[in-house]
This record gives C-alpha cells, structure tokens and sequence, in this order.
C-alpha cells in the first residue's frame, strides 16, 4: 500500500490530513473523519447560533471525496456545487478557512463572501446554483486542452442535478471536443426531498453515454474500492481519452440542509450501516482508529476555538 | 393570518375553486410542501395538479407554458428568486410574446412564484432580488407580495386574467403576520387602498396634506417602512406617507403622482440592485410628471451593486434596511 | 389504401389539400406538391424583393410533415419551429393566410405580427427559439393529460436543436409523467451550416432513449413509409403509452434560410435523387401527376395574386 | 473600414496577438463565418481557437466562464441577440459573480458579442435589442458598437480589463462604415471624444454652448441621431450636441451632465422596448444632478413595449427611427 496517494497540502494541519509515512488505509481514514466531524461540528455550531446562512453535509458521501481527490494533482482543478466542504476539506485540508468562512470572518476562504456554497481556493472552486458549474468545469477543461497541459477537470454533481438542461449542452460540447474533463456524479438517492424515482426518468448511466461520454459505474460507500476505479478514471481522462462520468451510487445520511428530513427513517438507519467510516474503519486497527480519532478531534477543537476567537 | 399560510391557503383555494389551476415547482409536493412551506398539504389534496418537479427550472416556466397556452392556469414557484435566470428565455420569448405575437389567438397566464431577497445569510446565488431585470419586459406584470396586500384578492386578480404574471415573495415575509387595512387604520398609522384588486396602498401616521416626504417601496422593503415612518412620526414628527403598490410593473404612477403634487418630496425604496431600478423609472416618471413642483430631486434608495456576501454583517452592509431607509427619509424631510 | 387519413380542413382550397374520395397516393402527392411549390414560390417572391425578413424553407422534407400530420385528429395540438411552413400547410392547407402573413399583411394568420417563424392557428403554433417549443409542447400534453382527453401534443424539432438544454429537461418530465407527447425530429444532418458530426455527440437515438423514452427510427424520404410509421406512433401516444420520438433521417435540399448554402454540391445532388415527390410520385401515373401539378400550380397561382391585392 | 469587416479584423488581430483569445459561437466557423460574417475566415486561421459550437446558448456562456476562469480570453457570440435570455443565468449568477463573490481571487472577463435590433422583418424573436435587461447586473459592463467607436480600441479595453462585458452589435452596422472623429471633425459635424479607451463621443453642428438640445444614444440609433441632428441644423438651424457612449452601463454620467448643463434640455433615444429602460436611468440621474437647472423633463425615446412585429410596416410603426427621434428633438428645442 501507498502513500504516494494524496500528499497532503504544505500548511495543512497533518492530524487532518494526513502525517507523512503514515499507511494509506489510515490516512484515508482520517480524512474522512475529519470532514465528517468537521460538519458535525458545524451543525451543531448552526444549532447554537453561532452560524448563519445555511449549510448541506455530505454526512455519508465522505468516501467520494476522499477516493476521487486523492489522485488529483497541482494544476488540476475541482469545481464543486452546494455540498461542497468534504471536496473542499479532502482537496485542501483548510479546515480553518472554511470554517472562518462559513462564519462570515474575514479569515474565511472568500473573506465572508461565499460563505458554505461558494468557495473559491486555489485549484477549487463551488457554486450554489446546480448545473451551471458543469459547462465552468467544462471551460477549464478547455483551457487545459488550449494550453497542452494533462491537468484535470473535476466536477461534482448530484443525481438531481441531472435535471438541469446544460448538463447535457456540456456533456454534448464535452464530448465534441475531447475535453479532459470528469464529472462525478453523487447519486445520493435524493434530490432535497424528492427521491430519484420522482426526478429522473430512463437510465441515469445511459444518459451519459448517450452524448458521448463513457460512464464509469459503481454502487459502494467503501473509499478503497472507490479509489481504485477514480483512478482509472481520471488517470484516462489525464491521457487524453476525453470526458468521462464517474457515476457514484451513495447515500446522504444527514438532512438536505438543516433540518429538512422527511425520509423514511428505516431507509436511513440500513444506510447507517454500511456508512464510509465504518466499511473502511474495519481495516484499521481499533487503537489506530482511536489514536486518528482523539488526533482530528483535538485538532478540530483546535480550529473551532481559532475560528471562534476571529474578528 | 402568518403570510406563508395565508398564502397557501389561497393556493388552496384557487384549486378548489379552479380546476383549471395546476402548481408545479421544485420540493413542492408534501411531506415536505416546498422550501418555505408554502404549498404543505397540496399534493395530498391535489395530487395531480400539484406536481413536484425535476430541478429544471427552463422546463418547469416551458410547461406552464403549455399548460397555459391550452387553457390551465399553472402557477409555477421557484424555490429561490436566483434561479428566475433560469426561466429567462421562457419569459421573455415564450410566455409574454404568445399573446401579442399571436395576434390575440392565444393567451398564456401563467404565474411564477418566486421567493426572493436576501438579509438571512443565504449568499450570493440564494439571496437576490432579481425581479428589476423584468421590470419592463412586453406583456409581462410583475407583482410583489406584502403584508398590505391580501394574496385571496392578489391570486383572484391573476386567475381573473389573461396576462402573465411573475409575483415575488421577499423570504423575510413568510413568517409575518399580514397586515390589511381596517376601518381605515393599519396599527397606529392611517391606511387607505386605491385602484382596484390590485391597490397602491397608503399608510401615514398624519393626512396626507401634513405630509412632507413621499415614500414608495414594496415588498418586505415596505414592511421596514411602515414601521420606519410610523416611528418618525412617533418621535421626531417627521410625517410621511407610504406607498405600497402590489403591481409594481406596469405602474400606475397616480397615486404616486398625487402624493408628491402635496408632498414634494419623493423617496423610492427597494432591495434590489442599485442601477436601473425600479426607482430609476419611478425617478423618471415623476420628474417629469411634476416638473418643476418637485422640492428635492427623486432619492432611489437601492442596495449597492454588488453580490451579496454570505456573512450576516456584511450583508446587512449593502443591502437595504430600516437604517438607509430612515436615513434617506430624514435627509428628504430636511 | 384508404382516404380516412387526413380530411381536409373545411374551407381549404381542395386542389391544394386533396379532393374527397381522391386516392390517398393522390392526395399525399398534392399536399407534398402543394408544400413544395408554395415554397418554391416564396423564395422567389424573397428574391423579387416581394417579401422581408427571413424564411426558412423546408425543401426536401416533404414528406415528413404530410405523413405524420394526416394522423392527427381535431383536439390535437402541433408545436413547430422556424421550418414550419410545411406542418403549417399540411395542417391547415392555409396557404393564403400564410403567404398573407410572410408578406406581412393584415390577412396573415397573424396579421402579419408573426411572420415566417411564428406561426398561430388552431391546432398549431410555431416559434423560433430553438428548444423552449418542446416544453411549450409538454405543457399542452400535461393539459391533455389532466383533461383526460385522448389527444396528441407533438412538436416538430431539427437535429441541431439537440444542442438546447431544455429539450432534455421536457424529456425527462414528459417519461416521468407519460405524457401523451410525440417528439418528432427531423434530422436532416445539418444546423444552418453546421454538420451533425460538429453539433452532436454519441448517438441520436440513444439521447431519447436514456431519458426513458422509446425512439422510432427512420431514415427515409418515402411518405408511405412514413406515414405508416408516423401513425403507429401517434397511436401509441394517443392510446397512453406516454412520450414517444419519431426520429426521422432526412434531407434539407435548400439553403438554411434565404441564400446561406456552403454544403458540398455532391451531396445535395445525390440527395435530389431520392427527394419525397420523385420517390412518392412514381407511384401516380403520369397523368394524375401532372394534371394534380397543374391544379396545384392554378391554386397556388390564384393564392399569390390574391395576396398580392391584399392590402 | 465597413463594420463588421472592421469587427472581423480587430478579432484576428486579438486572436493573432493574444494566444488567450478563444472565439466560441454558433456556425462562426469557414466557411460560413457566422450568420452576419464577421468571423469569416478566422476558423480557418485559428482553427483550435475559433470553434463553431451547438446550439446550446448556456453552455457557450457556460464553457466561456470556466475559459475565462482558467486565465483564457474567450469572445462568444450570440447568434441573436434574443438569445441573451438563455445565457441570463451564466451572466447573472456565474459570470459577473465570479470575482467578488470569491473575494477577488479569480476573474472572469468573458466578452459575450451579440447581433441585436430589428428593422429587418425578422419578427418577435429576432429583433429584439434586450440589453436594457442587462444593464445594472452587478459587475457587469455593457458596451455598444457605434459607427463612431474604433472597434480596435474597444476590444483593446475588453482584452486589457478583467470584467466581463456584454458587448451589443446592431445588425444594421455591420454594413455601415465606420465614422471615426478625424481632425476633430466627423463629416460636416464637429466632434471630440472624452474619457479614455471607450469615450462618449460628442457630435454638434455648432459649439455645444449653441446648443439647445442635448441628445444621449447608443448603437444604430446614434447613427440615424447623428444625422437627424446633422439635417436639423442645416435645415432648421435647431441645433443639438449628440453624445454617443461606448460603454452604456455602468455610465460615466459626467459628459452628459456637462452636455446638460448648458443645453437645459436632454433626449435620451435607445431601441428597446420603452419602460425601465437605459434612458430612464439618464433621466433619474441628470435630474437628480442638475435639479432645477433642466428647462424641462428628460423626454426618454425608446419603442413601444410590445412584440415586434415581422410585417414591416408594422415593425417601423412600434420600433424608434428618425422620425422619432427628429420629433422628440425638435419638441425639446421648442
Ligand atoms: C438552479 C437551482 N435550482 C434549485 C436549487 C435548490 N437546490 C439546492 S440543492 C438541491 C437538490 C440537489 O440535489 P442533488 O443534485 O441530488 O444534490 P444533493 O443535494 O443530493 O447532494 C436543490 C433543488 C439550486 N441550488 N439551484
Ligand atoms: C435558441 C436559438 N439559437 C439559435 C437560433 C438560430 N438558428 C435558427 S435555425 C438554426 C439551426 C437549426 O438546426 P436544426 O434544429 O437542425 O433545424 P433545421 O434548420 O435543420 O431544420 C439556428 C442555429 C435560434 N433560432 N434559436
Ligand atoms: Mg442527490
Ligand atoms: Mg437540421
């Protein structure tokens, strides 16, 4: 096993990210517990007060993150939508950033601007209305193309998403034009409240391959399986073999936002079993998992405090 | 009477009494009854005309279209204001084009909901009031929601007519108490409606004739007015008059006409981008209707061009509130 | 072979649209015939400096608007684009109130406010935004639908206005909610000047397809074929099987729009050798031929001086 | 030095000296060169950077951000101009967004160049000039081609700034030839140009102190202004200063307000359809600034707020020409 995967950021707080030498199947681990606590922690800072706006947790979808960004590199480029903190936290580490930004400080990512859907760093970037970001994503990847670079363009969508027209406009010029760009598509079974039966006619894959675009498929929560098939994708998207969707089946354990939830609560306990942490958890040692755990916590407190005392 | 339930109480209605009236939008169906609870219980009541939809606005404003053009009544709402983009094209080019394009062989009224404005902390892309940039568009009215109007009489208004409508709900009025005219009072302040189902509303602490600023706003913005004229009156005595129109494109600049021939004094108020406004016409109209009887040039008061930080204090530093609203009034009383 | 198809609307000029009791081979070849000519003589009206604006011709594509329109019934809606003059004529048989209308004069079906590409009669509308017509189509569906009447919406697109988003998104809420929609599109490999390969990605069908709903796939200029097919279709819509495409190959044998045409020489010319009236006119003896040629011509004649006169 | 060969050169010249410059739009690519030719030939030069796209309005935009956003200068046409509504969003909630929601740290200087106005029987859809919908977004620039504007110039502004910018050509110049001030003169007028790369440019027969009447227009219709003013003073010795604006949003008011100063009268003259229109912002701010010093009302020349029709005769009776515009004139110098 490797640790050539996903070096982390320089500056980044390594009990997030990772420490250097550390065995993969650990680092993996702790980065998805640090966005998990990380948004846990948010959701309760909203429910103090101590935030404004509103906020969508990826609680569930950490593995995504983590298994797709791992194998991206300087210079490629994320472009993420309205649940972006886990992307945002498994590209960047900067837990203080967006913290600070989600807060409204001046400390924040984008200075108070964006605040939890529209965050700007280096190699990343979000927006809050769906679907527009894809053609974005698009154009980077045209960019990319125009300057001879191998960099990547990644962008997240959820499954509703798909309703949106210009994915498919993009998708179609994606395809014309060999544009090495991956979409990855978070098929989370629900769109807000309404569940994907309601929302997407036909066959979610096809739709992709339909314009063009060769669908990578799979249905699992486990971040190592995950990572090997991100891999290979965007490894042939880095080789010039065109758009490719890496369409994810997952599940979001939280709520839409903040307190939305009208699902049935038995669909959300069985998903509660095969959650990312614990399908990948089983691979570490209990002491390691408690070690990692005491070590995000300790440095999440450290943050939430840091960010708490900003102006 | 909280506005959010008055509302869909209307909506209610309107399907009752219309079986011509479909709602389609996006997260509208219940348990959950759309992002604001507007239409909660709709579904349940009219599952086939109350209609979740994919996130498509394009075709969700496409098929109200159609619906509209063979003979329904859609009423479309858009989860959040911002995304009014979106339905641009359907708009402009479809939905307030079929009637006049067609010569009158054709009409296609369909009503967009839209839940907009800002000062919750929503950011740049869920916090916008987008509603100036159809201000102005062939055929098409744009109504605002208020506390001064009832949404029976609004709603009886749209479904009475033929035209298109888009009808905006500033977020920060869901969870209000209405507050119609009674017996010629609204709390403290004096309260009169004119011109029809769809009246320009006048509140004032003091006649008119004592009056010596104008003030026209609509929407939430009103409702921060209302309390900001009522105040001054309270403790400074300076006297104002309010307008609160319900139709605020196409205007009926008369009652505003007729404020300011007494007063002399105007200031316009809104939430919206500054810039081509909605004052900017309402500046341009009554200068020019009262040339020379003006005794200070037209005040539009607009938030400041720019995109609206997601941080509650820098938000709340350009988007209008009762502070610029007060201070503009006090500067025009001088 | 029988004449219940498509009986002419009362009040149309019978040489133009069919006698009754006429043979069917009869009455396609006139109204194909009756299209042709109509255009034909617009483009020349264009050229004399007779008419204004623009006018988009829908030369060699016949055969598609007579067969699939004789299926349709009194209740059933027709939704076209800026091609529209021959699903217009094949429903209507209007050919004064539409030459009326392109030379803008107060007769027109619009009085003139509509022009070539905005086109409104019972039964019809047409608009010249390429796209937004689809969901305008579904709306009418939906209303069918809630009726519960049994009639067919259907709207008439090109290949290239593939490109627009909206078409996907109407796709997607007319299979979600069957609606009683029939999608005809009429490939005829080029957008203005642009080829299908430089506009669209992956495979035509499979677009449709993949939104889950089924496609009929024709490549032919044959009206018999067509129609055949064409009334299957709209069958089937009528009879509740939800949305259905009619994808139909064909060919634009005259410019995009006025005098715009850089496609090879060759390729059009081998297209001439297959065009709707040459395939379907062998079918008709020669001298049916020419004397339904001669009637069109007379009427078609009477029509343009009339709307000459007109003020 | 015809217009739209003019447009065609200045773009080869950015493509030639900018590897940045991307040209992305409907047909634009050789040999068709678009539906007004301006690209013609420019695919053929710079075949990876001039792509002939679908039609699929929002992703142009869409593709033309993430260009933009990756340090790239991409320049998208719109086909017509009536198609702006389906890239609203990208302009609105993506493209002028971008740099201040993320706190300056990108940009996003997208130039979307757009064929607008009617006057050519094209009917409802594509006639319309719906920039007036564009104006007073939020960080975004709006810009019209003139006949006395060297598009050089211009897009050396467009190229050398990081704003993005919706830039308006009206069909009816691109046959024209340019008019550019020579020696202080443009034919029989005098004129100077005021305010850096993109300056109002002002036209008078006489010495702006001579003057009655100030006129404010854009596009095609400072063209036929400049010469109702130019035929005016030699006929009728009405004389008027005509002040042409590259850039008409945001506004550099200042040569307007100087022009007005003197004149005491303004006619502002523009081709969309009337009400919240760019005129009405003319008219709120000059007679904010030059309260009481107006003989009389800014008198706002725009078209009637309907469909435009495709009947030519129809058309001219509802679009603004030279019959208006002389008339608006000559009732201001009364
Ligand atoms: C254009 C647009 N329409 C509507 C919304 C409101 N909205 C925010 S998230 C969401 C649901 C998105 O569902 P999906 O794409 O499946 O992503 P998920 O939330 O499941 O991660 C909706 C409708 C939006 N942000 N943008
Ligand atoms: C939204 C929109 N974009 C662009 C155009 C300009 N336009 C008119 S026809 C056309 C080509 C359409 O091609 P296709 O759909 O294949 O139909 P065809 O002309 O071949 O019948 C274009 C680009 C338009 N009318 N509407
Ligand atoms: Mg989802
Ligand atoms: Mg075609």
């Amino acid at each position: 096993m490797s640790t050539a995967l996903a070096p982390a950021r320089t500056g980044s707080d390594e009990r997030l990210t990772g420490f250097a030498g550390e065995p993969l199947d650990q680092r993996r681990y702790r980065r998805m517990r640090f966005i998990r606590r990380f948004e846990e922690t948010l959701l309760q800072l909203f429910e103090e007060g101590a935030l404004n706006g509103t906020t969508h947790a990826c609680i569930g979808q950490e593995a995504d993150a983590v298994a797709v960004i791992e194998h991206l590199a300087e210079g490629d480029h994320i472009f993420s939508n309205h649940r972006c903190h886990g992307h945002y936290l498994a590209h960047s580490g900067d837990a203080l950033g967006l913290l600070a930004e989600i807060m409204g400080k001046e400390a924040g990512v984008c200075r108070g601007m964006g605040g939890s859907q529209h965050i700007c760093a280096p190699g990343f970037k979000s927006n809050g209305v769906q679907g527009g970001i894809v053609p974005n994503a698009a154009g980077i990847a045209l960019a990319n193309q125009l300057s001879g670079n191998d960099a990547v363009s990644v962008v997240f969508i959820g499954d509703g998403t798909l309703g949106e027209g210009v994915v498919y406009e993009t998708l179609n010029m994606a395809a014309l034009w060999k544009l090495p760009l991956l979409v990855v598509c978070e098929d989370n079974r629900w769109a807000q409240s309404t569940p994907i039966a309601a929302n997407l006619a036909g066959d979610m894959a096809a739709r992709f391959a339909a314009f063009g675009v060769p669908v990578r498929e799979v249905d699992s929560t486990d971040v190592e399986e995950l990572s090997a098939i991100a891999g290979e994708e965007v490894g042939l998207v880095r080789a010039g073999a065109g758009p490719r969707v890496l369409l994810i089946h997952t599940y979001r354990l939280c709520h839409h936002s903040k307190s939305d939830d009208e699902r049935p609560e038995r669909e959300i306990a069985d998903r509660w079993l095969v959650e990312p942490l614990l399908v990948h958890g089983q691979r570490l040692d209990e002491a390691d998992r408690r070690r990692i755990d005491d070590e995000v916590e300790t440095a999440l407190g450290e943050v939430v405090a840091t960010a708490r005392a900003l102006p | 009477m909280i506005f959010a339930k008055e509302l869909g109480d209307t909506l209610r209605g309107a399907l009752t009494d219309d079986p011509r009236v479909v709602l389609l939008g996006e997260d509208i169906a219940d348990p959950y009854g759309g992002a604001f609870k507007v239409t909660r219980g709709l579904s349940t009541a009219f599952p086939q005309r109350v209609r979740t939809t994919p996130i498509s606005e394009g075709a969700i404003a496409g098929v109200s279209a159609g619906l509209a053009l063979a003979g329904y009544r859609p009423i479309a709402e858009v989860m959040f204001g911002d995304f009014l983009t979106l339905m641009f094209d359907q708009v402009v080019n479809h939905i307030a084009k079929y009637q006049a394009m067609y010569a009158g062989q054709a009409t296609c009224p369909v009503v967009v909901r839209a839940a907009t404005g800002g000062h919750r902390g929503y950011g740049p892309t869920h916090s916008q009031s987008l509603e100036k940039h159809f201000l102005g568009v062939p055929h098409l009215r744009v109504v605002a929601a208020s506390l001064f109007h009832d949404p029976r009489e609004v709603f009886s208004d749209f479904l009475g007519r033929d035209e298109p409508v888009l009808y905006v709900e500033h977020k920060l009025l869901y969870p209000q108490h209405l507050t119609l005219p009674v017996n010629g009072r609204i709390g403290d302040l004096l309260a009169t409606s004119e011109g029809g189902p769809l009246p320009t509303v006048r509140l004032s602490a003091v006649p008119v004739e004592d009056c010596t600023v104008s003030v026209l706003a609509y929407g939430y913005q009103a409702m921060l007015a209302a309390k900001v004229i009522e105040r001054l009156a309270m403790e400074e005595e300076i006297f104002a008059e309010l307008l609160v129109p319900a139709q605020i494109a196409p205007m009926d600049w008369a009652p505003v006409e007729r404020s300011v021939a007494v007063t002399g004094r105007l200031v316009t108020v809104e939430e919206g981008a500054d810039g081509w406004s909605w004052g900017t016409e309402a500046a341009s109209v009554i200068s020019r209707r009262l040339f020379g009887r003006l005794r200070r040039p037209v005040d539009v008061v607009a938030s400041e061009a720019t995109v609206i930080p997601s941080s509650k204090t820098k938000e709340a530093s350009i988007l209008v509130g009762s502070a610029q609203i007060e201070a503009a009034i006090r500067a025009a009383a001088r």
